[in-house]
């Protein structure tokens, strides 16, 4: 019913009123937690490993560096662009910190801090083409995910680093309360962005740009300043995740990572998020990355072949995604 | 000249509706916004549709086009019931529709997007892009405007695409034509040559459905008056038997006193907003002048007179090369919004759904847009201080909405421009720039409007408007510029110059017959 | 070609174009490159990107600047066919190195290594370590590679032989260590545990299965790898895996320079060339390191001499292990 | 519907402007061309291999293919969508058309026909996700790319097809004019699809859905219609091009094209098109292609590692578009 907001409308009934919204719109009524959900039930029922801890703990670690990337990618996707150099990113972080790794054994973190830096470098690079230069997100970091990809091998001179000493991989196995420090970091990040999109107005920012970047401008928002952070953070991220990457095997390769920036954009879409910016949610990208990982886990522990993994994943995805449209048109 | 050379209308008896709305119920979610409307048009009239804000006149009017499915009720044409939601249909039908919120394809030309779905055809079934282009530019030469039929959409300013907008519908040989809020943008000029189209398609049968928010307009097209309540059609008169104030009553449910409320002088101070030889893009003459606390200056001037630019200049949104914008005697940072802001500048940009709003976010969220710093602790957001500020601006503003946390995009026209000059009010403004502040608001909300703008002139603010609504710069403002290509061609002190005699002088200066020599 | 003569002295230009520059070939150009310099030859080095239609194109180019050979790594096996017959018909000769070219027609000779040994000989180290009973795992390279292919076939070779030996799980893992990590501890959950070792087609993989054990606190699964790259090498060292093969890239990618250069000048060869991977485990891998490793420039300043002396005596494997050999 | 035909408007003025216009901002203004032509003069200086007939003949065959999918992919760009499976299927699509032409020794062409197919269907299930089922184009395609090359090694049972006949080959490999047909296939789909987008209303409808989906549908354009057509042609357009490739090397594997979408893609928006739909064109997408596979060609032929030319290629791209980016806004 259209109300006029009377004078003294009281606060609390339009605060309950939009937790009620929210729950309704975030959580409950989002089939694609539900998806997620009945694919979680599907596997515990088909295998009796699924439902394991041990298994649980398998998966978390497995998505620990995309949750990273999906997580950059959410904010730059919010903003109408798009990261596709994040694979390569972690590649060269990642050989950039075992270089440094393996040449300082007396302080492994410095590998760590190299990858991150290293990851935000590239980041601002795309920062400063796309919002310095105006170019279009896809090719500057087109542009930036074959530079990337080539500087990998120049670094490590075409092969991968061998010869990293052991210690470098106390970062990703070192366990805490049961799970291991990348699953730790995630969760850190995790709760970080959603907040930060949440309740800081850096978050109201990143969607204002995204959803009208002209109107954004007209209210005093530095457009260029939030543009630029959004890619530098995905590049953080990116060197963040090539690092535990690395960390967890002990060794760098210029292939690691390759074709990650893939499944890391499909979770936020999977999520909701519009390519064209404005809309999407970092609890929309973790389920949209739980269906993702969860069926990569799943279809594994049930022995599938690995090429009709690829085809029940694709069709499984469209489905879904398939799913949570016609719901959300129906509400609407 | 004819727009329309080779269709052939069928005789039709004048009595027999062409269009037929019956009883069409529309809900979104749980918020009612038609609840049984039943209205039929004849041909060869034109039917005023007039409302508050949020009345479901634009609803109506998409239902009937096709492009919103009625919740219950159905659309006859003759004798076929209409398939819900299909636009095709209506089109096949005969219905063409000038929709509120413009819809132009902007990498399109202006000759691309009056032929849309229509093109012209030559030898093999190729485009004839060569036949287009001359007819595009007949047709826009018949609306007096000198404009490259094959320049991009996203070039022309708002009221060039509304004419546009015009053009495309009338030219399509339609029977219906439903034209929501058509002269919102555009200055008199154009909407008398919008009233000589609106003539000739009356005398050719076509049923017509205007929307306006003007007393003016309403005499003089409408044969009939139809007014919408709260989704209930509750007047439907021919337009000899009903007076304005009846219209008003009948909108808005209760009495209207006046509309203007009283404007106290100007304080007698030094100027508060001090614009010295700017240049408004594209145009290279220096402009200066300055504005006191609580002083109202007008910006009159036709369409294309450089307004919005100016405007836009001095809040930093268009590069300015040159020039000084001064508030409360401090210089601000040129080519910054956000600095203009800092020096308690605020705009309302001419068009909301470019420049003004984000459409997916909510109320609060638009609403403290400008004010983020105001809002947070060291970025943390102070949800429950802006919650409350909201609600009490947007209180004072009337807004309709069914909760601030609903998207801007779901409020209608009239609410939203609402949303566009609140948000600025949370907080200190000592310079508000308004770039035709009421288009598309209602009689009711609008003198809340001038009231909230004496109010803030009286409070010491200085206010610069650019209008295109003649009754608005003579009721409200203390002065009025007259711009042409970019200057200003005169300054016009209303206190000291009756109504009539201003209004002469504007229009003259306006149209160039005192150009100045150069 | 058009540069032939120069000064009197033809100066040999060779073409190669490789699948993709992977450790191995990176490894394996470093040899090439040693081999050319000391025996004078241009080198017109192309990498196709794993891609067949580039490989295509980068052939058309060399026959277009009329190479005196072209050494190609194949991105497939099956492949290039009316490329390689231009080649024929301009007179160049084309060795194929490192990977097969199913259609010899077109080809002069190859030198390849013996990818269904490798399988077999990785799959043998853990059934001898198992005594021929035990429940394993197979952790593929990126399916439809030769490598993968003919490795897993020799794996298979063996497992028909030892009926006890019980594959619990196979699938592919990219030649990637963290994608094998993961696989690996995923079997052990569907496997409840049980597994008793991990036969992985490369280094890379059978490395990233030891970080998931370990991660799992199975450091008792034996793990198995091949092509005897450093960290590899250096797991049997400290025993964390069972044993590899070694493939090592200099002396099989010299040797395919080698064996051009002596199409190119008109001297005798073979119609094919073999390079069987020494199995390295715990006995013999300090010799392996310290030609891989820790003595790579002193191995690649004697290359040239050790390459010409294998092609000669036509076991090119020879001296990829043992330094003295050469 | 009326006709409109002025009477008595000078018609060859008003072509003559129009034909200017469109030199300037089809051609000569278009500084992309200009990158292509320096990048071409430079190679020529560079390589005496260059620019010879046999060189330039061997960039246009490496180029047929990616023309073929790029004219596609501008088609459905240009509605705002994207197509991100054309790379698996042309792995599927000649992946069935090897088999179906080693099945069949005497009638190979059925191999192409199959090939051609199998890419429309897939491309007919992208229309059908995007345009029936509102998926967005990025996930839709993006499951597609998953199935398709998950089907691609289902149908080879994992490996390449081998044992095709020689003669399949004659479809790539026949001269005709001293040019390969594949390189005259690809004039005859561009200068068809330049037609066909510049002076047939299918141009317009496709400009129209992608600028302004409302407005396209005010007109009563048939809005579904249009996007499930692109997407066809472009999964027609890819099955052409898995045919022709498999024809060209007499082998399909399922790697075939993996990752020729982004190629296709770059070329599109390096071509001047959005990615937000409603702006680009086949001339574009043909510049940006040019800029591409000269690169390709030259770096090689210059002897360029394979990793020096990725970080090349990657920073010459995002040069160009910065130059061109530039230069239209200065021009505005
Ligand atoms: N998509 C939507 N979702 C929810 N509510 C909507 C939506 N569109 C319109 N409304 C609501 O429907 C009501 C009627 O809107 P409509 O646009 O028809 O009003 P209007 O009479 O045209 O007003 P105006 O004069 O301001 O243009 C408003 O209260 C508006 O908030
Ligand atoms: N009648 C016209 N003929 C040709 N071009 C026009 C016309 N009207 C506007 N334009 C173009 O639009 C541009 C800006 O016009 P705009 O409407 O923004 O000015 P304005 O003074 O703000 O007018 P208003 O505020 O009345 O809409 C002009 O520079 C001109 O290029
Ligand atoms: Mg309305
Ligand atoms: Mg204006």
């Amino acid at each position: 019913m259209t109300q006029l907001i009377a004078a003294g409308t009281d606060v609390t009934v339009s605060k309950r009123l939009a937790i009620a919204a929210k729950v309704k719109n975030g959580m409950i009524a989002n089939s694609m937690s539900l998806a997620v959900l009945c694919v979680l039930v599907y596997f515990s029922f088909a295998s009796p490993h699924f439902a394991t801890a041990g298994n649980l703990a398998t998966i978390l670690v497995a998505a620990a560096p995309f949750a990273l990337i999906a997580c950059g990618q959410t904010l730059v996707i919010l903003t109408g662009g798009i990261d596709l150099s994040v694979g390569s990113v972690i590649a060269l972080a990642a050989m950039s910190g075992a270089i440094v790794a393996k040449a300082n054994p007396e302080a492994l973190w410095l590998g760590i801090a190299v990858a991150v830096a290293a990851g935000l470098v590239c980041g601002a690079i795309n920062g400063i083409l796309v919002a310095g230069l105006n170019l279009p997100a896809f090719v500057a970091t087109l542009a930036m995910l074959t530079t990337a990809s080539g500087l990998a091998y120049v670094v490590g001179g075409g092969a991968p680093i061998n010869g990293i000493p052991a210690g470098f991989g106390a970062f990703a196995n070192t366990t805490l309360f049961g799970l291991e420090l990348p699953v730790w970091l995630m969760f850190l990040v995790l709760v970080v962005f959603a907040l930060l999109m949440r309740r800081t107005t850096y978050g109201t920012r990143v969607y204002a740009v995204g959803g009208n970047i002209t109107a954004a401008r007209i209210a005093g928002i530095k457009v260029r300043g939030v543009l630029y952070s959004v890619y530098a953070v995905s590049g953080a991220l990116a060197g963040l995740a090539g690092g535990l990457l690395s960390s967890r095997v002990v060794t760098a390769a210029p292939t690691l990572g390759a074709g990650y920036e893939l499944d890391a954009i499909a979770a936020v879409v999977i999520g909701g998020a519009s390519l064209m910016g404005g809309r999407g949610t970092i609890w929309g990208t973790l389920i949209g990355l739980l269906l993702i990982q969860t069926l990569n886990n799943g279809l594994d522990l049930l022995l599938v072949p690995s090429y009709w993994q690829s085809v029940i994943k694709g069709a499984l995805i469209a489905a879904a995604v398939a799913v949570d449209v016609f719901v959300a048109r129906r509400k609407s | 000249m004819q727009l329309h050379s080779t269709q052939e209308y069928p005789d039709r008896s004048p009595d027999a509706p062409v269009v037929e709305c019956r009883d069409v119920h529309k809900a979104f979610g749980h918020v009612s916004v038609l609840k049984g409307v039943d209205l039929a048009l004849r041909s060869g009239t034109v039917t005023a549709l007039v409302g508050e804000n949020g009345a479901g006149k634009s609803t109506l009017m998409k239902i009937i086009a096709g492009q919103e499915a009625p919740s219950a009720g159905e659309i006859r044409v003759g004798e076929k019931t209409l398939r819900a939601a299909s636009v095709r249909e209506a089109r096949e039908a005969g219905i063409a529709i000038v929709p509120q919120e413009l819809a132009p394809i902007p990498d399109m030309t202006i000759y691309e997007n009056l032929f849309l779905g229509r093109e012209l055809k030559g030898a093999l079934g190729l485009l004839d892009r060569s036949a287009m282009i001359a007819e595009a530019g007949r047709l826009l030469r018949e609306f007096e405007l000198v404009v490259d039929p094959r320049r991009p959409m996203r070039e022309l300013s708002l009221a060039v695409q509304q004419i546009v907008e015009i053009i495309k519908s009338t030219s399509t040989g339609c029977d219906v034509l439903l034209l929501d809020e058509p002269t919102s943008a555009i200055s008199e000029v154009e909407v008398a040559r919008l009233y000589r189209i609106i003539d000739r398609l009356r005398e050719r049968g076509v049923a017509m459905i205007y929307t306006t928010h003007k007393m003016e307009e309403i005499r003089a097209v409408a044969d009939r008056v139809v007014v919408l309540r709260d989704g209930n059609l509750i007047e439907d008169r021919p337009a000899g038997e009903i007076t304005d104030d009846q219209i008003v009553t009948a909108m808005i449910g209760r009495d209207l006193d006046e509309i203007f409320p009283e404007i106290p002088p100007p304080r007698d101070e030094a100027p508060r907003l001090l614009v010295a030889d700017i240049e408004v893009e594209g145009f290279g003459t220096p402009v200066s002048f300055s504005v006191r606390p609580g002083e109202i200056v007008a910006l009159a001037g036709l369409v294309g007179a450089g307004r919005t630019e100016l405007i836009e200049t001095i809040m930093g949104i268009r590069r300015r090369r040159r020039g000084s914008v001064t508030v409360s005697g401090r210089a601000v940072r040129r080519n910054d919004p956000a600095a203009a802001i800092g020096a308690h500048m605020a705009i309302v940009p001419e068009d909301r759904q470019v420049a003004g709003l984000v459409p997916r976010l909510s109320i609060l969220e638009n609403g403290i847009l400008p004010r983020l710093s105001r809002f947070s602790v060291g970025g943390w957001k102070r949800t429950a201080l802006a919650r409350s500020r909201v609600t009490d601006v947007m209180n004072d503003m009337r807004l309709r909405s069914a909760s601030l946390d609903q998207p801007v995009a779901a409020l209608s026209g009239g609410n939203q421009q609402k949303v566009v000059l609140g948000r600025w009010l949370t907080d200190r403004v000592d310079v508000l720039l308004l770039d035709e502040p009421t288009r598309g608001v209602d009689v009711g909300a609008r003198s809340q409007i001038y009231r909230i703008i004496a109010d803030l002139a009286s409070s010491g603010m200085a206010i610069v408007m650019a209008s295109s609504d003649l009754p608005e710069v003579l009721g409200l403002a203390h002065r009025v510029l007259v711009m042409r290509r970019g200057r200003i061609e005169r300054d016009i002190s209303l206190a000291t110059t009756t109504a009539t005699a201003a209004q002469e002088e504007i229009f003259s200066h306006a149209a160039g017959f005192h150009a100045s020599p150069r | 070609g058009p540069d032939a003569a120069e000064g009197g002295e033809h100066r040999l230009r060779i073409g190669v174009t490789v699948y993709f520059m992977s450790p191995f070939i990176t490894q394996g150009k470093e040899g090439m490159e040693a081999y050319a310099k000391a025996r004078d030859i241009d080198l017109l080095w192309n990498s196709a990107e794993q891609d067949v239609s580039t490989q295509a194109s980068q052939i058309d180019q060399m026959i277009n600047q009329h190479v005196d050979a072209i050494i190609v790594a194949p991105v497939q096996a099956d492949s290039l066919g009316p490329q390689l017959a231009r080649a024929k018909k301009e007179g160049i000769p084309v060795i194929a190195v490192n990977a097969t070219l199913k259609d010899t027609s077109n080809i002069t000779t190859s030198v390849l290594p013996d990818d269904v040994k490798a399988g077999e000989q990785a799959m043998q180290i853990m059934v001898d370590k198992l005594n021929g009973k035990g429940r394993i795992a197979i952790l593929q390279g990126a399916l439809g590679s030769s490598f993968e292919i003919d490795r897993t076939k020799g794996m298979h070779n063996i497992l028909a032989k030892n009926p006890d030996i019980e594959v619990v799980a196979e699938g592919a893992a990219d030649w990637k260590p963290e994608v094998a990590g993961n696989k690996v501890k995923t079997w052990l959950q569907s496997a409840g545990g049980k597994i008793d070792g991990i036969v992985a087609q490369n280094d890379d993989m059978a490395l990233g299965a030891t970080k998931g054990l370990a991660e799992a606190g199975r450091k008792d699964i034996l793990v198995v790898g091949i092509d005897g790259i450093e960290d590899g090498l250096k797991a049997v060292q400290n025993g964390s895996m069972l044993g590899t093969n070694l493939q090592h890239g200099v002396v099989e990618m010299a040797a395919g320079l080698a064996v051009a250069r002596l199409v190119a000048t008109g001297k005798p060869y073979q119609k094919a060339y073999t390079y069987n991977m020494p199995i390295i485990t715990e006995g013999n891998v300090d010799a392996a390191y310290q030609n891989v490793v820790t003595g790579k420039d002193a191995f690649l300043a004697k290359l040239p001499g050790l390459v010409d002396a294998n092609v000669t005596s036509g076991d090119i494997s020879a001296g990829s292990l043992n330094d003295q050999a050469g």
